[in-house]
């Protein structure tokens, strides 16, 4: 029996029946004994019933993308066997609830086990069906020989509001599947022990970047419901109170964004977060907050497009209109984080160069990105360094000393950059508007002036700094790049390990900024190439256009593209490859 | 002590002689200087029109912001900084056709705010074209027949949505609109006006003439009650809109005030945002 | 003639057991077969939500749109072809939140189409935030310490618009909503038919218990004039918004019958659209 | 005295002082004369007062621009001798209302000649001020040595509608005018005699698609009034009714286009106009139409952007929001006409494309072609050759014989194109929806359909033909190639002649479709040519970007850029290009 540095289960059932809450309780005892853990969720456009799963990766060294085997699958439904066995690990175990599965109905394929658990009778005999979910975290827990005592924080902490008695027959139940499992077989995936770990968290993107958007100083949000981006609305509007801020459910994304200016314009560090149909909605917006150099910060969650497109799956289809959305041409910045550290980190960095550069900033996600759980290392984090810069302000003494009866607001500046000043300032007074203005922002039709304001409001976009905008791994002077952003990170990062293993020379760059695009430091990497694969989760290759928009690498350039709404897997990287090279 | 000369702007409005809404501009001026409030604390945001001009010609913290957006920037404003006074203006076009679903929620939400609406039954920047406050029939240039359909009542809707405040006004009084915008600023709560002014240029129906001679005033109402949503609907319903003076007000619960705990209460825009490591501790405790 | 086996389609609906949307989907499929409309000539727009599913669920010209804008499209499938059958549904958050706008504009505008709302008082399909329509203080994933703002009044909404057809009932009644539904199909103009149609996930507060003992039946008021568009308010205002029945019609031109001339007049799908030589110097004639 | 072959007037005054129709009865009179006509119209964001100016270029042979020189300048404001004085051809003549213009306080250059004309005291002995118009025709008919006659028709067609006593008077002011410039001066340029023309039209670009929509069988539009595309809207709902068809100024954009799509669905040829901030606001349901594959028409009348930016002046900028604008992935086409006559026949080309390809179709305009003037040969339009072609349709037999319950609307077919069926056919009933679905349009989650469903809509687009997708004038084998795309064209063309004068070998390809790219047909010409210069009037580049994006030309391109708000010159772009070679 082989002690495993990593496992991965998979659990399955109908939508709403709280399949989550076990991968939820495993992830969080298993972190907790030192792991780190990857949770993908894989869900449809329903709210009851319907197949939905959740995929668990544990390893002794970072993870950062599920797994594409498992040892185990949890199933509750049929779905969970027939769209997954084929993933299963030779010598792979199913273990399935014979209440609502016929295991007799479904051919099981050879070299795996499949092992009826009576989890809802067990969990009824205990009082309530319901549990059946903490029956099935205990045999998971037996299965990869795991001490049951450190699960027993997670489930307290889960039911505690409900009372101690809630608490203890969740308890009961988990010991009671830990048991059962123990009676049918031996620890089949014992994980390797993992010492004492720092401190971590387990959490998804969308919750980093809420978390990330406190931290950097958010303290208004307006926001209007849509997947995957809600939780960041409903997670801020919990948070915000606490520190004085306000979250706003508005009657729609145009109003989102529009509140969000006025917000940043009076001098808060306001933000929206939401999916493609409300970017559509919020371009003209866009341009009068690049027009007006206000400072806002606008998350999008990819989803899968166009139109309602698909609502549930993962797609990185959005770059243009992050980019370049909008009519006419205004300022922005996008970042593209593919952590969940990441995406914490963002946020600061986010609101920082929105309010330095005086432009909307964009972080995009995608669904993989925001939905899946991730554990962060506190260390890596370092939270402490997060720094708020405001940004060039007029002081009010500067104000006091100032003939002027109406503040240059849009003063021409070298660095295109003009000091604000926000309402309640004495003599800062001025006029922000999405037509072309003079230097007290009053309409100007003048030509001289229209060059002037518009070179001044792209120049500024020159001073953005690329030491962060991207990052490259793997050899040197590699032959093969891989180019990617968001949230393949991961399996373009498992797909370069595989080849670097099989002796390829290759490389990895992931692209952090999208836009203004750090050109110059990608061709560092793509000038020594003979290769360029650009991973992206789209069906034109937006990247890829990006790029070749910048660097002349046609020929070179081959985009590794996938659509369907699944995340891309390392196998897929490495044999989009193996055909190329 | 903020003078008229303070709010003044050296900037020649754009609009044609006689247009309505240099009463509108004089008004406001007068009403924030009687209600002694200092121009860096006052906020003006506009849509686009003709009106929509209007930001640009008071020396305040002036916003021209986008066609039918201007509410929801203005109650952006005001949920950052609760200290600031936030007037909104705009067209009938800007404010009822394309802004429409935002006067709706403005009201309901019952934001600290002001919102004037200059109604000119017209699209005045864009030439002429039938406006959501054109009468069925209306002769206009995208109406050459007669406009098909029939207008909006911005006090129906207003009432039906919620609002706290509700008043209509003409430009051809600038004493009484002073007045409105006066009470509407005090009032505390979603405040809506909407001001009858004159296109001189376009309309050629609803001119100073036609609501000289039709406006009813309700002052002139022992029994009106303005406290009453049905009989302010009913009034409306019997003067066809062509009514003037105080048509709703009751205060209610701003939504500031139904946030909770802190929520709001402060100004946001002069915080310290840097947490402390205790702050920090609390955030990230759910994920540990 | 139709039946309903011809306008059922062989999907399960993906809406959770219990949900109300169901009835009120058969009570469409029943007020088509009713008033013997063949599905090919019956369109249903639907926006987006759970409720917005409905038009994947029966078997005619069915067009999920967009969050919001159902109403347009709707209105612009009429136009193009007025001897179809349009009908339109959709959520309290697509019609009342991004769609209020439209809401508002068809009820004045007054094609000939039918306008069905499954008012929840949720946001369903995105896991129960607030909505337009859910009470101040109402408990939700988006309102954890209750809802800060006041709801939007449907009816209100629609009388203050001028909506000519506006009726509401109840998932619980499917007769009553049957016969709703066939009277607003029949109604020449815009109908709007608001319909309590519980979420059992996400609301534990408007369910089917509460309908069925806080309702008014307007029938149980022999003095209700439904013409009488004060009187409607008054009502609503009385019961909170807790009424069915017919709450107001008037009939009154419909937008198309407003048109110059042929404009309109015929379905314009089927037209020979290559112009004559004459036609041609006639379209010339200005620029010459 | 040189007998000329072309001249050039500008008249200037307030606006709203009916400058414009100066040009509009001297444009008519001289076009049936047998002279080609430009006129070009330079107003701002305001509706009464404000300096306006007309340019007028009449020529023996075409033209399609704005005339850097003029000949003579009709003043009634200061701004009209101030701005365009250094723009007067040496020998020049300025006449200049005394009322209005105290010329003792405007230093005149040398070489030009300024007389006053007391056009408004004329006009007011002659019963009515407004009048001085016609008098200034009156002047410059004599000027321009052509015989008053011709100008009876077109006075009496403008005044019709106001009686025969108006039309009297009005035609007495020309003649004074005309009678009191004879006794000023000889005629000091006469223009050369044209012999008689065929059939001529003088209209706008918004005049011409107008009428364009209704000859490709548009019979439903539904607008938002914008600056410049109002035009649209108004004229449609004038013209319309005649053919039974349908006009609707709706609510706001989003309901405009929302009713464009349902109009299409429902079988009819539908379109919207509309300009930047109405383009932005469309984009959500850009993408519906799309993945619906509904056929609908935008016209976007570009105009400086971004957000209200510059109403009414001239930019190129929104090529990103027609081309990839909207969230993820959805078809389209993109027409960009640069003449009169072209945006006239895009209108049915564009609304054939539509129902052929199942997808929007946008007509990229922009402000100058949208409001210049032009004349039009009828030789040239054979708009009797307009066909109409509604696409691929299902037919009442097809449906009737088959065997389903609900049509496959979206079956997978080998080009991409599924037939459709429209309301109110029997068994063609089907659902569509913005969600991915199968061919029956039902919402569908499955990969395999959703590679299937993107790749089907984007291959529709590889079969549209590129036969007129550019337009190459100039020498065959150029060194320099000019590339520009809408009303550029006539500085261009004017640029091009020039150089090729002075022995350079210049080529020019002006791009007509946008998008599909006709990326091969450029190549053509860019892989001989050592400079390619891409004229655009945008700050960004956007047809130099797109253009990198498929070739790599990256070292030998350089963009030509304006984006003051004025069209740009056929001298600024000889110097530019001068500057590189
Ligand atoms: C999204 C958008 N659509 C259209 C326009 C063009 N536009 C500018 S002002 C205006 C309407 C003006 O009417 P109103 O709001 O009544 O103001 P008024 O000019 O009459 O004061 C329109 C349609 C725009 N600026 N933005
Ligand atoms: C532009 C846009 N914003 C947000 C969404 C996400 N969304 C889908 S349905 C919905 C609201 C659903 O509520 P309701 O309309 O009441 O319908 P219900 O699900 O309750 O039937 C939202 C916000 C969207 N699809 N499009
Ligand atoms: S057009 Fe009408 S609304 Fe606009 S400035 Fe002139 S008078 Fe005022
Ligand atoms: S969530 Fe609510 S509205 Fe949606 S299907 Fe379930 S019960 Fe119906
Ligand atoms: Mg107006
Ligand atoms: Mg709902």
């Amino acid at each position: 029996m082989n002690i495993k540095s990593e496992v991965s289960c998979l659990v399955g059932g109908m939508q709403g029946e709280g399949i989550e809450s076990v991968g939820e309780i495993l992830a969080k005892a298993l972190g907790r004994n030192g792991y780190y853990l990857f949770g993908y969720r894989n869900f449809s456009s329903r709210i009851k019933g319907g197949h939905s799963d959740f995929h668990l990766r544990i390893g002794k060294d970072p993870v950062y993308n599920a797994s594409e085997r498992f040892e185990l699958i949890l199933a509750f439904d049929h779905e969970s066997i027939e769209l997954h066995q084929r993933s299963l690990i030779d010598g792979g175990v199913i273990l399935f609830d014979p209440k609502t599965v016929k295991i007799d109905q479904i051919t099981i394929r050879g070299g795996i086990q499949s092992i009826a658990f009576p989890f809802s009778d067990m969990a009824a005999e205990l009082g309530s069906k319901q549990m059946k979910n903490m029956v099935a975290v205990g045999a998971a827990c037996a299965l990869f020989d795991q001490p049951i005592g450190v699960f027993g924080d997670a489930v307290r902490e889960q039911f505690a509001k409900k009372g101690e008695a809630i608490v203890e027959k969740n308890m009961a139940a988990v010991k009671k599947g830990h048991e059962f499992l123990q009676e049918l077989m031996d620890t089949r995936f014992p994980l390797e022990k993992q010492p004492q770990s720092g401190q971590r968290l387990f959490l998804s993107g969308n919750d980093a970047i809420s978390i990330g958007a406190v931290l950097g100083g958010c303290r208004f949000m307006a926001g209007y419901p849509i997947t995957p981006a809600s939780d960041i609305l409903e997670n801020l509007v919990q948070m915000l109170p606490n520190y004085g801020g306000v979250a706003v459910q508005t009657e729609d994304e145009l109003a989102a964004i529009a509140m969000v200016i006025g917000a940043g314009y009076a001098g808060t560090r306001a933000m929206t977060a939401t999916a493609g149909p409300g970017i559509s909605l919020m371009q003209e917006a866009i341009g009068l907050a690049g027009a007006t150099e206000t400072p806002i910060v606008i998350v999008d969650t990819q989803r899968g497009g166009p139109s309602s497109g698909m609502a549930t799956k993962i797609e990185q289809s959005d770059l243009h209109a992050m980019i370049t959305g909008t009519h006419g041409e205004a300022p922005r910045i996008v970042l593209a984080p593919s952590t969940v550290e990441e995406a914490m980190l963002d946020m600061p960095k986010a609101f920082n160069l929105a309010e330095k550069y005086q432009c909307p900033v964009f972080v995009a996600s995608d669904l993989v990105l925001s939905t899946s759980k991730q554990t962060c290392e506190m260390a890596n984090l370092q939270l402490e360094d997060i720094q708020i810069d405001r940004g060039k302000r007029v002081a009010e003494t500067e104000l006091a000393m100032s003939g002027d009866r109406v503040y240059k607001r849009f003063a021409i500046t070298d660095d295109g950059i003009t000091a604000r000043s926000i309402p309640g300032q004495k003599k800062g007074m001025h006029h922000v508007t999405g037509i072309e203005h003079g230097p007290t922002g009053h309409p100007s039709e003048n030509p001289a002036n229209r060059v002037a304001q518009m070179s001044k409001r792209a120049r500024k976009l020159q001073c953005v700094p690329m030491n962060d905008a991207i990052k490259y791994e793997g050899i040197p002077q590699a032959e093969v790049l891989l180019i990617g952003f968001g949230s393949t990170y991961g399996a373009i990062r498992e797909a370069r390990l595989w080849m670097q293993k099989e002796g390829a020379a290759v490389g990895h760059v992931h692209v952090r900024m999208l836009h203004p695009l750090p050109a110059a430091e990608i061709s560092q990497y793509t000038e020594k190439a003979k290769t360029i694969i650009v991973v992206e989760q789209n069906s034109t290759g937006q990247l890829a256009n990006l790029l070749k928009q910048h660097i002349s690498i046609h020929a070179k350039l081959h985009p590794c593209l996938k659509f369907d709404g699944v995340p891309i897997s390392p196998s897929e990287i490495t044999s989009f490859c193996r055909e190329l090279i | 002590m903020a003078t008229l000369h303070d709010y003044r702007m050296d900037i020649t409005p754009n609009w044609c002689p006689g247009c309505g809404d240099f009463s509108v501009l004089a008004a406001i001026q007068k009403a924030a200087v009687n209600l002694n409030i200092e121009p860096e604390n006052f906020v003006l945001q506009s849509g686009i029109g003709c009106s929509g001009r209007i930001s640009g010609y008071l020396n305040v913290y002036g916003m021209h912001t986008m066609h039918g957006r201007s509410l929801a920037v203005a109650q952006g404003v005001k949920l950052a900084n609760r200290d600031l006074t936030v007037v909104c203006a705009g067209g009938d076009g800007d404010g009822f056709g394309i802004g429409g679903n935002h006067f709706v929620h403005a009201a309901r939400r019952n934001i600290d705010i002001t919102y004037i609406v200059m109604d000119n039954q017209i699209y005045g920047l864009t030439k002429g074209q039938m406006s959501p406050t054109s009468p069925k029939g209306f002769l206009t240039k995208s109406s050459p027949e007669g406009n098909p359909e029939s207008p909006i009542s911005p006090l129906q809707l207003a009432l039906s949505a919620n609002a706290s405040f509700i008043a209509q006004g003409f430009s051809g009084d600038i004493k009484h609109i002073t007045s409105l915008i006066e009470q509407g600023i005090r009032h505390k709560g979603f405040a809506f006006i909407n001001i009858f002014s004159p296109c001189v240029t376009f309309n050629k129906v609803f001119t100073y003439d036609f609501f000289k001679q039709n406006i009813v005033n309700l002052d002139d109402d022992p029994q009106y009650d303005s406290t009453d949503r049905t009989m302010a609907f009913d009034k409306v319903e019997q003067t066809d809109g062509f009514v003037k003076g105080l048509i709703y007000r009751k205060e209610r619960m701003d939504f500031v005030d139904a946030l909770p705990g802190r929520s709001g209460k402060e100004n946001l825009s002069n915080q310290d945002l840097q947490l402390s490591a205790d702050q920090v501790q609390n955030l990230l405790q759910r994920y540990m």
